[in-house]
């Protein structure tokens, strides 16, 4: 028992935060933040980067210019131009196009990927956790034998099939990666499905479907969703390793996956080529796990205790 | 008073709550002595800084709380002041238990392995062996069934009480010179709470420990205190031996809180209009109901657990009909058949002549609109991130009403109806007090208009004040929409001022069915009374506990005994009881209890429908 | 007796999700595309020969029965043979030509247990690694949640979690192997072969680890029995390592269960990197070469392993914590 | 009869790239041994697998191929360097002669013995020839099947070829001669499933030991007939990764290297301690075009594609890896010429052809599938990628398939109804000057490996050269009128000659490296 609940907790928040909607709330605390601010300002800028900046710039980021590859980024070594601010890569296309562009693809593959993990882990998780019993076993047996095929294997079983498209590597990432999912969100909907709230639901005659989609799911989704930010970049770079295995995605198209894998071979004369998108990934993770450590924060605190 | 220099001293001590936006006191200028051997209460309502005090005399103010003036001595040092390390050894002769024994213990670590290193951490002189010995005589003490056994139980193999008696062992085990109980009684049973107040009194005599009681129940302090003080907002406001206290409170807060305090026997003690409905609202015939779990340590074996046996009871339009019990009796399970959370294994709950284990779709929802259920916790029975409104509009949704207008509308009424203010619509339930939380948990109930309450344990978290209220409350909804409440309590002086008939029930089985006042002043059943000899009060008590408080807690239901399920705590006892089980024996207008004490039944093998 | 009577349940459990894996990998690999029997016996190789091999080999039965064929011989331990490899265990490639003056091919089960070992070797040392790194981070960030500790750990395991394996192995061999020379990294000729892997390893491990631990640990600080703990006079180094540790370490060690199976993806690429004669050099060289029975013995193997990791994580869970049930 | 007589084949005057010929020693080495062993193993890394399969006629893998050289004894060794092409050096062979356009002798050495001690004789050689010219063999490097060979031996140590039976001339022979490994007829009796297949065994200064996971381990042959070498074993690893090879040399695990990229190059040419040697390598590596299906079934079709490739823009890529080459087969083989009517970078005549092939700009071409491998030829994908960007540049719908090695290497060859794709990417290196290797395996109607084509007028011409009654003749027919002939049918378009690039620990002395990456390590030591 902590000390604030015997007491009457009067005004936890600032007066001045109180009688808006609650996500506004949450958002408005957030936004206070010095840290969710740097966050949010470093992930806009990475975004409109992303967006514009291939089309305004009109680098195409396929094409190449063979004389002029391996050029360094700007200032770093003897050969930097204003033309390429990153330095160009081992056939002569610029690098900072490149890892913008690579950056929409990467996102692309990482986000949908975890989305698609979520969806497929935490509503069989859900399920499993709240009807528990026979459901639950199935389904947790099933969780347990895919969470027990190595991912390699599924991808060359998937991607062996269609040439490796886009949408068929975020299937098998996804796909592969669900169970850790299901079985967080199992757990949790274990010990919440107990709770009284969930069988005052009941008493009041919502059906299991929505006690789930509306009661469980805004509350215990949260917390996944912050720790799933860790997935999009390890989705990312699971992408290099199918890449690595000649089951990536296919060149010219950029993403931060291949753009390392093949810059490794450079890494020893032309560093930036496999660092640049490593440097990108690792400020846009930060950022976005910034402001989810903010907002995380500012949810608790507004809805008052830990998740 | 007392001429012997005190154990410890409390002078002009005042602290302070840091919030976001300031300071905010929350104990003002408290001074009193707690002599050796002595037995201090202190009576406050929830809020009142009971806790916070509590803790201060052992030196656990952290923050956002913050000392802001004063001291507490002992042997003549100011213990708020002593470094940790010298802290951890004033430990020994300093000690605490507090009022969430499930959570006082690490849950992976046997208990009595948990107390050897309390032990030894305090007193590291004292060998394993030694310590070892001293836990399980202690624990034996307390009348821990077994106690070497238990030793090597974890925190999860404990009951409540037992748990309780276990930290009492825990704290008294290094020989303290005082003890801070907070609220050591509040989440037991009341049985299960009588007799570890018995310990507690029997402990600190024969360990000369100084004792501060602290509790917001006064018939409970003036059980055990001899000297109470009574906190109202952080200030002392009166401090007495308790029979002065009881007899003529100064002070007016005294007073008021004195005159919250349920009465059991004396006038005015049942406020409810005699049942006055003929119309049958509910009807439980023959409901049996058991759960299967599975062994632990077995690969596909179960036990059963029979939660309900063969329970037959009525409910009228517009009466208050209560069930009473300790934990494990089979209320809970009750109320889960009659709101039909779960269907029963066998016979029927009727509802306004319907099976409603048969009723689906359509007749469902209407079942489920005209029947609500206000559930026992407040703090788990509403959605932690959800607004208030949010909360109260949902039933309505689910309800089919689409309208967004019409939700707020009837949220904001409803809200109003229960005493919430408007401005708490966008608001979390997260910074309310329990008992602005249980109007919420009414409200959502009350949005769907029902006919048939059913409060689960509703008050039994509120203190004195707060349940007062809301009794209130519950009286001017059943004025004003003609509602029909089933108490389900362990709180018999609730029962005994709201309920028109009341049952009670013992391990699954209903063992008397009574009117109020037959119930109190001519119980058949020995489990009645004994539940009677445990209540807390202030009155004078028609069962006492020396007669009919026997050590002991309610069997397993998984493992029933043959015979009267009560025959092993039953001070009456007889051989019969041992291998024939008594059924319900009519005594007269609709009252029954089973037991062989009674009179030749009647009926003896007619099962009668009270 | 309780552990017995876990231990059958589980097993049979165990038993039955290998069962299902085995049947779906099976079914997956023979969906693939590109004939297996064209990949070994070379592209020269006339289609007719093909087709006998393919028949010799049952390769144009149904599918289920090879699969019964195949489940037989594993239930006695038998995983069936590669398809490229000759006894002797090279790694092969090239277009080999299937005459019949194939030297004998080696057994599946052979080649996993002589590499197993290594592989085991390797993924213990990187996951006392990473935990004792963990520890050393997340615990003073679980016990000072928004302050500069929890700060720290959470953008090291931002750092981390960025890292690609395959440039972190690089860039420690230069610096640690080629520039210091303080640890040799190529190959294996003893254990000091391992350390640098599994650093590697162990940083790609971290940052979930570091992330569990500190919420735990934060987590169980807020839990009542810490702060009774202190009054009760425990001290403060014994509340953190001898009972918040304890209970926080129960989520850690089912997230590890359940990391093993990623560490193989890791395992694969850092032992590729470094030429450690793992099961992952294995893996990535029988995927390379699309040797089947050699990945279907694999997978089989690894979920086996995957299953017994956990079950035996979930009894050392319940002997720390006896509230859990599995 | 002359023996072989000294040929100028190559007119051309390359200039090496970076480090060429550093190391480059005279293979006139052969002799004098008397210096002590220095203590360790050599550790080679190579960048490819080796087969299951010791049969050195069961396969054309070069990785193996470098492990026979250390086992295997040849008739003679060809160094093949740009300035001195056609240096010849016998080896097992003290003399080889044309009796007739039909007929060969060989002399053999008679000091020579097996590393399992059978002395080396002439029926030896006699069972290899007939052994390996079978038509079952994979290895197809002999000029006809067993039948048309006719193989005495009038002693121990003489060996007469006859291939007036087959009709094709025997001096075919001579080239091959320094490519066929010796094997022992013993071995060969033992038949296809015999010892052959178990274990290496050959007359080289290296013996077969054992091989154990992905090393194949080789000692010192002591008995070796030109004198023990003087380090005491090889290590032949294979290692998948061109960065965990270099690091590997970096920190001292390994001797020597293979197949470094051209920016590892540089970056090793800063380093004291490593030495770097690249040699012009016997190995061209082409575009192959799939010629038995739409749309490369048509010749313009080709050759506009041909157009389309600025060869010196992927040499640009390449760096140092890569060589010049306008012509089907490597500079350092037998009738290499610049050939005039090479398709060069045109992008009008590119789409003048595709015009009237019916696909102005390229429209109405199906979507065409450009297959290559992450291999571990320096820079393959790299300049996949320029090429396919060339050609989409000139309207062709091209995709490029990257894939690895094996998934690669079964959609190689040729297969009823045409191979998979429409272009692939793919290499061709034999240890020999012998042109046929190449011309012949791929364009000939009875091989067609890659592109399928079916040429009737290719195959008059490749009969023609190869029927051709001595080498000059020879020459002249392949450079006036094959090479043309191909240049112009572009079944293929040769992209340049890899350039063999290895680094090794700087105290590696003594050794020798072949154009097809084949070393001799007999007079190897550590400074």
């Amino acid at each position: 028992m902590s000390v604030l609940e015997a007491i009457p907790a009067k005004s936890v928040e600032p007066e001045s935060i109180r009688g808006a909607s609650i996500s506004r709330r949450i958002w408005r605390l957030a936004m206070s933040s010095n840290e969710f601010r740097f966050g949010l300002a470093i992930c806009l800028i990475l975004l409109i980067a992303a967006i514009f900046y291939p089309e305004w710039s009109g680098i195409d980021p396929t094409k190449m210019n063979v004389k002029d590859r391996l050029i360094p980024p700007l200032f770093l070594q003897q050969g930097w131009t204003w033309a390429h601010p990153l330095g160009t890569d081992q056939i002569g296309r610029d690098m900072l196009v490149r890892s913008l562009v690579g950056l929409r693809y990467s996102f692309l593959i990482g986000v949908s990927t975890v989305a698609l993990m979520l969806c497929v882990g935490c509503s069989l998780g859900m399920i499993a956790g709240y009807f528990g019993g026979k459901i639950d076993t199935v389904i947790m047996r099933i969780t347990d034998a895919q969470l027990s095929i190595p991912m390699i294997i599924l991808a060359i079983a998937v991607l062996g099939v269609s040439r490796p498209t886009i949408p068929a590597i975020i299937l098998v990432l996804g796909l592969s990666s669900w169970p850790t999912y299901a079985r967080v969100t199992r757990s949790v909907v274990m010990t919440e499905r107990k709770r009284e709230y969930v069988r005052a639901a009941q008493v009041m005659g919502a059906s299991n479907f929505r006690i789930m989609v509306r009661l469980l799911a805004p509350l215990i989704l949260p917390p996944i969703i912050f720790v799933s930010v860790l997935d999009v970049a390890r989705m990312m770079i699971f992408e290099s390793i199918l890449g690595f295995i000649g089951l990536g995605v296919q060149p010219p198209t950029p993403t931060f996956g291949n753009i390392i894998a093949d810059g490794r071979k450079y890494l020893l004369n032309a560093w930036w080529i496999a660092t640049m998108p490593g440097v990108f990934l690792c400020v846009t993770l930060t950022s976005i796990n910034l402001m989810g450590a903010v907002l995380e924060r500012a949810r608790n605190r507004i809805h008052g205790g830990a998740s | 008073m007392t001429q012997t220099s005190p154990v410890l001293s409390v002078r002009d001590l005042s602290i302070d709550l840091r919030t976001g936006s300031g300071k905010r006191r929350v104990l003002s200028d408290i001074s009193f002595d707690l002599a050796p051997r002595e037995i201090v209460g202190l009576i406050g309502a929830s809020g009142s800084g009971k806790t916070i005090l509590s803790k201060a005399l052992v030196n656990w103010i952290e923050p956002p709380l913050e000392i802001a003036a004063g001291r507490v001595e002992y042997k003549s040092n100011n213990i708020l002041t002593v470094a940790s390390g010298p802290m951890r050894k004033l430990r020994r002769e300093i000690a605490y238990v507090g009022g969430d024994p499930m959570g006082a213990l690490d849950p992976t670590l046997p208990v009595g392995y948990q107390i050897v290193e309390k032990l030894q951490a305090v007193a590291p002189e004292i060998g394993t062996a030694e310590a070892r010995k001293r836990v399980v005589d202690l624990l034996d003490a307390v009348r821990i069934p077994s106690a070497k056994n238990r030793f090597h139980e974890y925190p999860s193999q404990f009951s409540g009480g037992m748990m309780q008696r276990a930290l009492i062992v825990d704290a008294l085990v290094s020989n303290p010179a005082f003890l801070v109980a907070d609220n050591i009684t509040q989440p037991l049973d009341v049985t299960v709470a009588a007799q570890v107040l018995r310990l507690l009194r029997e402990l600190t005599e024969r360990f000369d420990t100084a004792v501060f009681f602290v509790s917001s129940s006064l018939p409970v302090v003036s059980d055990v205190a001899s000297r109470i003080l009574v906190l109202e907002e952080g200030r002392i406001v009166e401090q007495q031996e308790t029979t002065a206290l009881v007899q003529h409170p100064k002070h007016p807060y005294t007073s008021e809180l004195m005159a919250q305090i349920p009465k059991l026997w004396a006038e005015g003690a049942a406020n409810v209009p005699a049942s006055t409905g003929k119309e049958v609202v509910i009807s439980v015939r023959d409901v049996s109901r058991s759960y299967s779990v599975r062994k632990r340590g077995t690969f596909a074996s179960h036990n059963t657990v029979r939660a309900v046996r063969n329970v037959t009871f009525d409910v009228f339009a517009g009466e208050n009909f209560g069930v009473v019990g300790e934990s494990g009796c089979g209320k809970s399970s009750m109320m889960r058949l009659l709101s039909r959370l779960e269907l029963p294994d066998s016979g029927q709950v009727l509802c306004n002549g319907d099976d409603i284990s048969r009723l689906s779709g359509k007749d469902l929802l209407k079942f489920r609109r005209n029947f609500q259920l206000v559930l026992q916790d407040p703090f788990s029975s509403l959605p932690p991130r959800t607004a208030i409104g949010a909360i109260l509009e949902e039933p309505l949704r689910t309800h089919g009403v689409p309208d967004r207008k019409e939700l707020r509308q009837r949220a904001l009424t409803v809200m109003d109806e229960v005493g919430l203010p408007s401005s708490l619509y966008e608001e979390l339930p997260i910074g309310l007090s329990a008992g602005q939380r249980q109007r919420i948990n009414v409200a959502r109930a009350m949005v769907l208009q029902p006919k048939v309450l059913i409060m689960d344990e509703t008050l039994s978290s509120l203190d004195q004040t707060e349940q007062f209220k809301l009794l209130k409350l519950f009286e001017k909804l059943q004025a004003q929409y003609g509602l029909t409440y089933v108490f389900i309590s362990h709180d018999l002086a609730m029962v005994r001022r709201v309920c028109n008939r009341v049952a009670v029930m013992y391990l699954g089985e209903i063992v008397e069915i009574a009117h109020n006042q037959r119930l109190f002043f001519d119980p058949g059943h020995p489990y009645t009374r004994t539940l009677m000899s445990a209540v807390p009060t202030l009155e004078e008590r028609r069962y006492h506990q020396a007669d009919y408080l026997l050590e002991g807690e309610p069997p397993s239901p998984i493992d029933l005994p043959v015979g009267c399920s009560f025959a092993g705590r039953c001070p009456n006892v007889m051989d019969r009881c041992l291998t024939q089980s008594p059924v319900l024996t009519d005594r007269g207008s609709k009252d029954m209890a089973a037991c062989f004490l009674l009179d030749e039944p009647i009926n003896r093998d007619m099962r009668v429908v009270a | 007796m309780f552990v017995l009577s876990f231990l059958v349940r589980r097993l049979l459990q165990g038993a039955l999700i290998v069962f299902i894996v085995s049947l779906l990998i099976f079914t997956l690999l023979r969906v693939v595309p590109g004939d297996p029997v064209r990949l070994m016996a070379g592209g020269m190789a006339p289609e007719a020969l093909i087709e006998q091999i393919a028949k010799d080999m049952g390769l144009r039965d149904p599918i289920i029965v090879q699969f019964g064929r195949y489940m037989s011989g594993v239930v006695q331990g038998d995983l069936g043979q590669s398809f490229v490899r000759p006894a002797n265990g090279a790694s092969t490639g090239g277009a080999n030509f299937n005459d019949s003056t194939r030297g004998e091919r080696a057994k599946v089960l052979d080649l996993i247990l002589e590499t197993l070992p290594m592989t085991l070797q390797l993924a213990g040392l990187a996951i006392v690694i990473a935990l004792a790194f963990s520890f050393l981070v997340g615990i003073p960030g679980g016990l000072a949640p928004g302050r500069w500790p929890d700060r720290l750990a959470f953008y090291i395991s931002s750092i981390f979690v960025s890292l690609p394996n395959f440039w972190l192995g690089i860039i420690l061999a230069l610096l640690l192997s080629v520039k210091l020379g303080w640890l040799p990294a190529i190959g294996y000729q003893g254990f000091a072969y391992t350390i640098l892997p599994a650093i590697v390893l162990a940083v790609e491990l971290s940052p979930v680890l570091i992330r569990t631990l500190t919420a735990s640990m934060a987590g169980i600080m807020m839990e009542p029995f810490v702060a009774v703990g202190k009054v009760r006079g425990l001290s403060r180094r014994r509340i953190v390592f001898g009972h918040a540790l304890r209970n926080a370490s129960v989520p850690l060690l089912n997230l590890l269960g359940i990391q093993f199976s990623g560490l193989l993806g890791g395992v694969l690429i850092v032992e590729f990197i470094f030429d450690y004669p793992g099961l992952g050099l294995l893996t990535i060289n029988a995927v390379l070469q699309r040797d089947f029975p050699l990945i279907q013995g694999i997978a089989i193997v690894t979920s086996a392993i995957f299953v017994f990791i956990n079950i035996a994580v979930d009894l050392v869970a319940t002997m720390i914590d006896p509230r859990l049930e599995y | 009869m002359p023996t072989i007589s000294r040929r100028n084949f190559l007119t051309h005057a390359a200039s090496l790239g970076a480090g060429a010929a550093l190391l480059n020693v005279n293979p006139d080495f052969f002799f004098s041994s008397a210096f002590a062993q220095s203590g360790k193993p050599m550790v080679f890394l190579s960048a490819e697998n080796i087969t299951g399969n010791w049969d050195p006629t069961s396969h054309t893998t070069l990785s193996q191929i470098n492990v026979q050289a250390f086992v295997m004894g040849f008739l003679t060794r060809t160094p093949m360097r740009l300035d001195n092409p056609e240096e010849t050096v016998y080896e097992l062979a003290t003399s080889i002669k044309l009796l007739d356009a039909n007929t060969l002798e060989i002399k053999l050495r008679d000091d020579v013995k097996f590393h399992d001690g059978k002395p080396f004789k002439a029926e030896d050689v006699k069972a290899t020839f007939e052994y390996g010219s079978r038509k079952d063999r994979p290895a197809q490097w002999y000029p006809g099947p067993t039948e048309t060979l006719d193989i005495t031996t009038p002693d121990d140590h003489t060996v007469i070829v006859n291939t007036a039976k087959g009709g094709y001339p025997a001096h075919l022979f001579v080239f091959l001669a320094s490519y066929l490994p010796m094997m022992s007829a013993t071995d060969i009796a033992g038949g296809p499933s015999g010892p052959l297949t178990q274990r290496l065994n050959g007359t080289g200064p290296f013996r077969f030991v054992a091989q154990k996971g992905n090393d194949t381990v080789l000692e010192a042959n002591k008995d070796y007939f030109r004198g023990e070498p003087k380090i005491p074993g090889i290590n032949f690893t294979f290692v998948g990764d061109a960065t965990t090879r270099m690091l590997s040399l970096l920190n001292g695990q390994a001797s020597i290297v293979e197949r470094l990229e051209p920016e590892q190059v540089t970056t090793l040419e800063g380093n004291k301690a490593i030495a770097i040697n690249s040699v012009v390598s016997v190995e061209n590596k082409y575009l192959w075009f799939r010629c038995s299906k739409p749309p490369f079934n048509d010749p313009k079709v080709r050759m506009a594609a041909c157009h389309a490739i600025d060869l010196a823009m992927i040499r640009e890529v390449l760096g140092s890896a890569g060589h010049e080459s306008y012509n089907y087969v490597s500079p350092v083989k037998f009738g290499y010429t610049d050939l005039p009517n090479y398709p060069k970078y045109d992008p009008e005549a590119c789409q003048k052809l595709l015009a009237e092939a019916g696909f102005p700009k390229g429209k109405g071409l199906p979507d065409l599938e450009y297959i290559t491998s992450v291999g571990f030829y320096p820079k393959t994908k790299e300049y996949g990628e320029v090429i396919t960007a060339m050609l989409q540049e000139q309207g062709f719908p091209v995709t490029l398939t990257v894939l690895e090695p094996v998934a690669w290497n079964e959609r190689l060859y040729d297969r009823p109804g045409g191979g998979p794709g429409h272009m692939i990417d793919c290499g061709w290196s034999t240890g020999s000057p012998e042109p046929d290797l190449v011309l012949r395996t791929h364009f000939h109607s009875s091989s067609k490996r890659i592109t399928g084509i079916e040429d009737p007028q290719i195959d008059a011409s490749l009969d023609k050269e190869r029927n051709a009654p001595n080498l000059e003749e020879r020459k002249k027919i392949l450079q006036g009128e094959t090479m043309p002939l191909l240049a112009e049918k572009v079944p293929a378009l040769s992209l340049f000659t890899s350039v063999m690039i290895h680094a090794m620990q700087k105290d590696l002395a003594g050794l020798f490296i072949y154009p097809d990456g084949t070393m001799d390590a007999s007079k190897t030591t550590f400074a």
